[in-house]
């Protein structure tokens, strides 16, 4: 029987953890029906053999911190029919933008031995920063079933069934009570997008907003509420600026605190 | 669910023993009990084995955005105040499968979702909640088109209703006409009473299943002083602070421009809590899932909130953009257009969305301001 | 150029001048005539004096852009019962558009200079004239607008995720040693 | 005692007589019989129930259509009421669901949910002049209007049809137009917004169409449909003509998840879109338009 | 000349980040061979100060996806050493079980998806279920095994979020941890029977001298605790550690590579382990080692596949037994008050030690940050086998040579992610 036409996919990395396209591999009860309905043709993690694009389907991993990312991304998107990063380095430029809030050419000439092998940007940015992305798949790490749904919902043709809305709805789906009203817990849930699945909350603490900021986030009030609840300005900025803190809404309501 | 009971029977005085036997009973039959027990820093709706889990001793203390456990000077295992979400979740959940579709030669078939089993026996269910469900009940029955999930496992369930001894801060049924007192809707109705140390339940029948399960526990007839007591409860809860103007709040649709939109839109998070929290709130949406073939999909129901973007979604974008025009949307649907719909008010006065909201914006206040009948 | 004896019932019977005092109207007659356009005839071209406004009482009438190289851009068609051309109110009283015959047009045409005197003699007539203008102006320009917002294109597909502002810094120092294998596979073996 | 909660707890939830045969929310496989494309982004399917019978429906009724896997739109019916034994609907390709309905091929299936919805009122305009306005695929809805007016000729005075559209090349149905422009009991105006290639008719607005009138303002009937703006100036142009508000209708578009009110989407103000709606009487809602973000 | 030949991997395939590997030939002999990691710096001891003690092991998982237990604990240690806290047993046992559970993850990942291609001739784990459905199903198993150790206990296989400062937010309940058992037995036997299978693969003949370094324990095989031992005979507190190893900045890394001050190299991970920690490891795991031909001392690199196969038989029967042994505890953490101070924390990520050490401020904000991992530490041998290997194959192809080459990396299933987010950061003030 002829091999039928699958859709090829490759998986890119850039400045991050690799939890990412790891999460990939951690399908396991899904990774070998997926290979059977789409072509790994580049994911250096999972596979020496490499096929030349261009790819029906990127998943980009990790954000642009140096000259030659930049170079690399557009190299990428030319190559791919649809680019979908994945985690928050991707959609948001990660844990490491906190880099972007301090003088990073410094640090390299200080600290290392060499500072002229050091090649580096004073940012991290997100992927759509550089290139247009079709899909952002939020999280540190993604949720494995965000990431197959979005793509299932590819191969399918249909709208990735991925909300933008709070965390709190999700909360609410799963019957996890709030921490921030049951006791007065400081959470990030209220201005998160959903899809982790409820986890921190569900392990009796605040979301520390790994998802980034939902639709439309109110963040200048939670950052109210916390500060009622005990919240230095400090803390309230650095709740805002972790692993998304480089996502606009973020980014400038942490500036507002500390 | 309960049938009209036209003979009212005398009251029985159950004890804890005899409340146990109540539910040993309930689960005899088959059912799925669901009632208060411990969980998570609060006292929640859920799955309960036996009478043992039931949260003795354990009160609460709910204001705007604040709920606390506390410790009661008693063992009362009904005075916890409400949970934090009601029974929609057994009644209507979160997540239900509309269909399952198989792809086939030339076509696909479609299968409907299994029926709902086992039956439902609800412990605990207090008047603004019985309130909840009637409404919800005209929702998916009243009108051209049924929700048969809903009302197969309304109409199957058992309800054991409790009778309120005390209101939260946060309570606010009183001023909608839904409670405290339970008067109708229920299977038995339980009122937890303490005489001379004895704690007890007057226990009453208000369907014919419900007299025949009561008779059936061979407990002893409920002394006047019981009923004095259960009396009194009532009373007690009735004592409420916070009060909703509701024919007022009718009106909430005559101010659309009303600045104190905007000013509820600066606290308000759009979270959506106060939706999910809701007991009467119906709204929902559907997901399609398929497999990674494509041959089989599946369409589910969830739970959704007007606080979403994606919920006023036409193609172009969302209608709804600002939170002052979802948060109006939410509240004149509650309390003002709800009555042209149904006859009658969404809100039930529980006050969860008052205690859940992160922020505490209180409905209660919102609605005075709108209407005019405080200060902005 | 045929000049009956009588245009009054002719004014009246149009629905510009519908209800128009038995005086102005007497007025009106004095500064009316009776024409007729061949299809494809212009009533007026842009820029040109606007020495007339016509009572369109048979046929379509596209009021038009012209363009060199290309056919003229029709802004909008008027038809029996409107009323073509306003530029003669508003100095410098010059056509803002091309009008022209689309069928055979039969229109009760008015010199502008005969009625902007006895306008200016007769404030009642001008106030008149002016009343039924303004609201014919105003439609103008709330379907012009209705018609800008292209109300029947097909809605925008949801917004498509457009390239950020580049807030990366492209300047850097040292040389850039890492073997770019991505950048090398993909450019080699894009081929073409 | 508290009487609303009695009733509804014990009141049968369903009337025996009009109970749903079937769970609404289940579709029912219908098999497309014929695609006619009808612009480059429009097309009409014929559907035909897989497990064959009728399909009834009023028109200006609208049906979820179910595309296998992908997801579920609400599409009005385009069809002759009168014609049960074939269900037509025209569908504009602009979304995901949409355009998977677009791709679908004679001999392929699709879910059908419906009929869903009021209906234009034909008969109120009994001994009325009738002018449907459309605008752009909102002709669609009202066609199956315009096949029952036409079935009841006799009983109207005018029967009017005007029509705007984007260009000469997004004129919905030319042909079907033309055929009804030639008849001596309809009066068929169309125009469009920018004129192409040969276009030697109407150009502007449909609204100033309603202006030029060509019927009895104070005996008229109109059923409106088209984008919400266009059916706002559509009905502000009929009442200026001297058209009863009470005697204009429109067809209004809200997010549609169930189509049976049950999920709440589509309510606007105190109405359900779906169950309403869609086709409204228009000095019901007038206020409600005028209401940002409602 | 004709006789150059340059040899360059310029993606290392199948390893956890991006590394590279270069090679010169003159004359049949090798002139230069660097294995470069150019993956950029992350910056994380940069940006970790002044940020609040109790941030510090989630931010630090970040470092690494698939060895974030690796940081959480390191991390976690180091704090409650500053803190005087010690954790009480049972909080000690669940720690090791989810540390076990990260094990599972990652050496079945290693063993079956990344490393056993290469001894198979193959390019990855997918060509593998061609030729054998079943084997990758069961390494799949396995993998998910850990995997849901991980997710019970911390919420999610990657980043868990239960750890926390002084032990977890929310304990799992015996009945959440009981469904594992079931599992975990089928694992113990998986695993053994994963010895047999990747003892039978054809190794090279190359025996390495390295100098070991490992964390040894007394009452275990050591995985979460212990001192520091070399195979030169030295044994000293994790808070020594800085005493003993230092750091280098090479051209063709973007990795500070960690080395033994007294000169020379050292060599972290399973080989380390196993060598140093024989005499620990439990029986099943012993017999499964002896019975795939292993002795007490395994100085081949290739082998190295092998003795994680035995390490999977010793954490799934631990992991078993910590299952079983289970009662939920009263607290889920220990606290302590802030004060401020120097701390350290190591333990045994799954490709060898990942050492901590901070220094916190009075109000908790961290002032001084030093993380070692491990893939830094291998740098220098992974260089040492590399000129071994290269040097025994130069009558072969290139791509054969890349092909041994990148097999004789992949034996230290190198974490290039870990080993990239390094700044010295005591040198900055000032």
């Amino acid at each position: 029987m002829p091999e039928r036409k699958r859709p090829k996919l490759a998986v890119w990395k850039f400045s991050s953890c690799d939890g990412c396209q790891l999460t990939m591999l951690d399908c396991e009860d899904e990774l070998l029906a997926l290979t059977e309905e789409v072509r790994i043709s580049y994911f250096l993690e999972a596979t020496r053999k490499v096929e030349k694009g261009p790819y029906d389907v990127s998943l980009v991993e990790g954000s642009i911190t140096t000259p030659h990312d930049i170079k690399a991304i557009r190299e990428v998107r030319k190559q791919s029919k649809v680019l979908i990063t994945i985690g928050a380095c991707a959609t948001a430029g990660g844990i490491q933008a906190l880099r972007n809030f301090k003088n990073v050419k410094e640090f390299i000439r200080c600290v290392y031995a060499h500072p002229e092998y050091i090649d580096t940007l004073t940012t991290s940015t997100a992927i759509s920063d550089h290139v247009p992305v079709d899909f952002e798949l939020r999280g540190c790490p993604v949720n494995k079933y965000q990431m197959l749904e979005v793509l299932n919902a590819a191969l399918n043709g249909r709208k990735p069934n991925i909300p933008r809305h709070s965390q709190c709805m999700e909360c609410k789906e799963t019957g996890t009570v709030c921490r921030m009203v049951a006791t007065g817990t400081a959470c990030l849930g209220p201005v998160t997008q959903a899809g982790c699945g409820t986890l921190c909350p569900g392990k009796d603490r605040g979301c520390y907003g790994c998802f980034g900021p939902m639709e439309a986030p109110n963040t200048a009030a939670l950052a109210a509420r916390l500060g009622q609840l005990g919240q230095s300005g400090r803390g309230i900025r650095r709740l805002f600026h972790t692993y998304n803190a480089n996502s606009d809404a973020f980014r400038k309501e942490g500036d507002n605190h500390g | 669910m309960a049938q009209p009971n036209s003979k009212s029977t005398t009251p029985y005085l159950l004890d804890m023993d005899g409340l146990a036997a109540l539910i040993s009973a309930l689960r005899r039959q088959g059912r799925q009990i669901v009632g208060p027990r411990l969980a998570d820093d609060a006292v929640i709706y859920d799955d309960i084995e036996t009478a043992a889990d039931l949260p003795a001793g354990w009160g609460s203390e709910q204001a705007g955005g604040h709920y606390r456990l506390k410790r009661r000077d008693d063992n009362a295992v009904f005075g916890y105040g409400l949970a934090p979400q009601g029974w929609k979740r057994q009644l209507y959940p979160p997540r239900q499968k509309l269909f399952a579709a198989r792809r086939q030669a030339g076509g696909f078939t479609v299968e409907p979702p299994p029926p709902p089993a086992p039956p439902l026996a609800l412990i605990g269910v207090r008047a603004c909640e019985l309130a909840a469900i009637a409404r919800q009940a005209k929702v998916f029955g009243d009108r051209a088109f049924a929700d048969p999930g809903y009302q197969t496992r309304l109409s199957s369930a058992f309800i054991v209703a409790v009778q309120c001894a005390e209101a939260q801060a946060t309570c606010f049924c009183a001023s909608m006409g839904t409670g405290p007192e339970v008067t109708a809707g229920f299977d038995i109705k339980l009122t937890e009473v303490f005489v001379q140390k004895h704690h007890g339940f007057v226990a009453e029948a208000g369907s014919a299943q419900g007299a025949k399960l009561l008779k059936a526990l061979k407990a002893p007839a409920a002394g006047p002083a019981e009923i004095k007591a259960a009396g009194v409860a009532v009373k007690n809860a009735a004592r409420q602070n916070k009060h909703l103007d509701a024919e007022a709040a009718r009106n909430l649709v005559a101010h659309p421009d009303h600045p104190r939109w905007d000013k509820v839109a600066e606290r308000c998070l759009s979270c959506g809590n106060c939706t999910m929290v809701c007991p009467t709130c119906f709204c929902t949406t559907v997901e399609d899932v398929t497999d990674l073939k494509g041959d089989n999909a599946e369409r589910w129901r969830k739970w959704d909130s007007c606080f979403t973007m994606d919920f006023s979604y036409i193609h172009g974008g969302a209608v709804r953009t600002e939170t002052r025009s979802r948060y109006r949307q939410w509240i004149t649907h509650k309390l003002s257009t709800w009555v042209d719909q149904f006859g009658e008010q969404g809100c039930v006065g529980c006050g969860r969305c008052v205690t859940w909201c992160p922020v505490g914006i209180d409905i209660t206040e919102e609605a005075a301001a709108i209407t005019g009948q405080e200060r902005i | 150029m045929v000049k009956p004896d009588n245009l009054a019932p002719l004014i009246e019977d149009h629905p510009f001048f519908k209800g128009v005092d038995t005086k102005l109207r007497d007025l009106l007659v004095g500064c009316a005539a009776n024409e007729r356009f061949e299809a494809g005839q212009f009533l007026f071209h842009e820029g040109q004096k606007a020495e007339k406004f016509y009572l369109i009482r048979a046929g379509t009438v596209a009021i038009e852009i012209d363009q060199p190289g290309r056919p003229p851009i029709v802004v909008e068609t008027i038809a029996e019962g409107e009323v073509a051309g306003w530029a003669w109110i508003v100095e410098p009283y010059r056509a803002t558009f091309d009008a022209r015959a689309v069928t055979l047009v039969r229109a009760l045409s008015f010199d502008a200079k005969c009625l902007r005197r006895k306008m200016e003699a007769d404030p009642t007539l001008g106030y008149d004239v002016l009343r039924r203008f303004v609201p014919i102006m105003a439609h103008r320009l709330s379907a012009a607008r209705l018609q800008m917002l292209d109300l029947y294109a097909p809605p925008k597909p949801a917004k498509e995720k457009t390239v950020k502002a580049e807030k990366a810094d492209k300047k850097s120092k040292g040389a850039n040693r890492a073997p770019d294998a991505r950048l090398k596979k993909a450019k080699k073996k894009d081929g073409k | 005692m508290n009487a609303p909660l009695r009733d509804a707890l014990h009141a049968p939830v369903r009337d025996p007589l009009h109970a749903p045969v079937r769970d609404p929310m289940v579709p029912v496989p219908f098999r497309i019989e014929k695609v006619r494309r009808d612009l480059s982004d429009t097309f009409t399917m014929e559907l035909v129930p897989e497990a064959g019978g009728e399909f009834a429906f009023q028109p200006g009724q609208f049906n979820m259509l179910y595309v296998f896997g992908v997801g579920e739109v609400p599409i009005s019916i385009s069809g002759d009421p009168a014609d049960r034994s074939v269900l037509v609907h025209t569908t504009r390709a602009v979304g995901q669901v949409t355009e998977a309905l677009d791709a679908l091929k004679p001999g392929d299936s699709l879910g059908v949910r419906g009929p869903f919805g009021t209906s234009w009122p034909v008969e109120s305009a009994f001994g009325h002049d009738l002018v449907f306005v459309a605008g752009g695929v909102g002709l669609a809805p009202l066609r199956p209007a315009i096949y029952q007016a036409m079935a009841n000729r006799q009983r109207f005075g005018r029967v009017i049809v005007l029509y705007g559209a984007r260009t000469p090349e997004d004129i919905l149905y030319k042909k079907e137009l033309e055929r009804w422009r030639g008849r001596f009991d309809l009066d068929v105006l169309v125009t469009v917004d920018r004129a192409t290639g040969k276009w030697g008719g109407n150009v502007g607005v449909v609204t100033n169409l309603i202006a030029r009138g060509g019927f009895d303002p104070l005996n008229t009937t109109s059923f409106v449909c088209g984008p919400e703006v266009m059916m706002r100036y559509a009905a502000q142009a009929l009442e200026k003509k001297g058209v009863d508000t009470g005697r204009i209708w429109v067809s209004v578009e809200r997010n549609m998840k169930c189509g049976c009110g049950l999920c709440g989407h589509c309510q606007w103000g105190p109405h359900f879109t779906c169950k309403d709606g869609p086709v409204f009487r228009y000095d019901r809602v007038a206020d409600l338009f005028q209401i940002r973000e409602l | 000349m004709a006789d150059t030949r340059t040899i360059k991997v310029e993606a290392l395939a199948r390893v956890e980040g991006e590394g590279s590997l270069h090679v010169k030939v003159k004359d049949g002999q090798i002139k230069e061979l660097h294995f470069g990691i150019f993956e950029p710096p992350r910056f994380f001891e940069a940006f970790l100060r002044g940020r609040d003690f109790r941030e510090v092991p989630d931010i630090t998982a970040r470092i690494c996806g698939i060895c974030p237990i690796a940081y959480l604990m390191g991390a976690s240690q180091a704090m409650e050493d500053i803190l005087g806290i010690t954790v009480t047993k049972p909080i000690r046992d669940l720690r090791r079980l989810i540390y076990c559970g990260e094990w599972i993850e990652s050496h079945a990942l290693h063993v079956y998806m990344l490393h056993a291609p290469d001894f198979l001739g193959l390019a990855d784990a997918l060509e593998l279920a061609k030729v054998d459905r079943s084997l990758v199903e069961n390494a799949l198993r396995l993998k998910k095994v850990g995997n849901e150790i991980l997710e019970t206990i911390g919420g999610r296989a990657i980043h868990p979020v239960a750890l926390k400062v002084g032990g977890f937010y929310k304990l799992p309940t015996k009945k959440q941890l009981s469904k594992l058992e079931e599992e975990l037995k089928w694992a113990v036997e998986t695993s053994v029977a994963t010895v047999k299978l990747v003892g039978g693969f054809d190794f090279p003949d190359i025996q390495q001298d390295y100098n070991f370094m490992a964390l040894r324990h007394d009452d275990e095989y050591a995985i979460h605790e212990g001192r520091l031992v070399t195979s030169s005979g030295l044994d000293f507190p994790v808070s020594q550690f800085l005493d003993h190893v230092e750091e280098e900045h090479v051209p063709w890394s973007n990795a500070l590579h960690g080395k033994p001050k007294d000169g020379g190299n050292h060599h972290v991970g399973p080989l380390a382990r196993y060598n140093l920690n024989h005499d620990k490891l439990g029986k099943t795991a012993r017999a499964a080692a002896k019975a795939a031909g292993l002795g007490a001392v395994v100085k081949n690199p290739f082998q190295s596949i092998v003795v994680r196969a035995v390490e999977l038989v010793q954490v799934c029967e631990d992991a078993l037994k910590l299952v079983q042994g289970y009662v939920e505890p009263d607290k889920a953490f220990v606290d302590a008050p802030i004060r401020a101070g120097e701390g350290h924390g190591c333990t045994e990520a799954p490709r060898g030690i990942c050492y901590h050490r901070y220094r916190i401020d009075s109000d908790g904000s961290v002032l001084d940050a030093r993380i070692v991992p491990p893939t830094a530490q291998n740098q220098k041998v992974i260089e040492l086998d590399l000129w071994k290997v290269v040097q025994a194959n130069l009558a072969k192809s290139d791509d054969e040579i890349k092909w041994r080459a990148e097999q004789a990396i992949r034996n230290y299933d190198p974490c290039i992610s870990c080993a990239t987010h390094f700044l010295k950061l005591e040198m900055e003030r000032g």
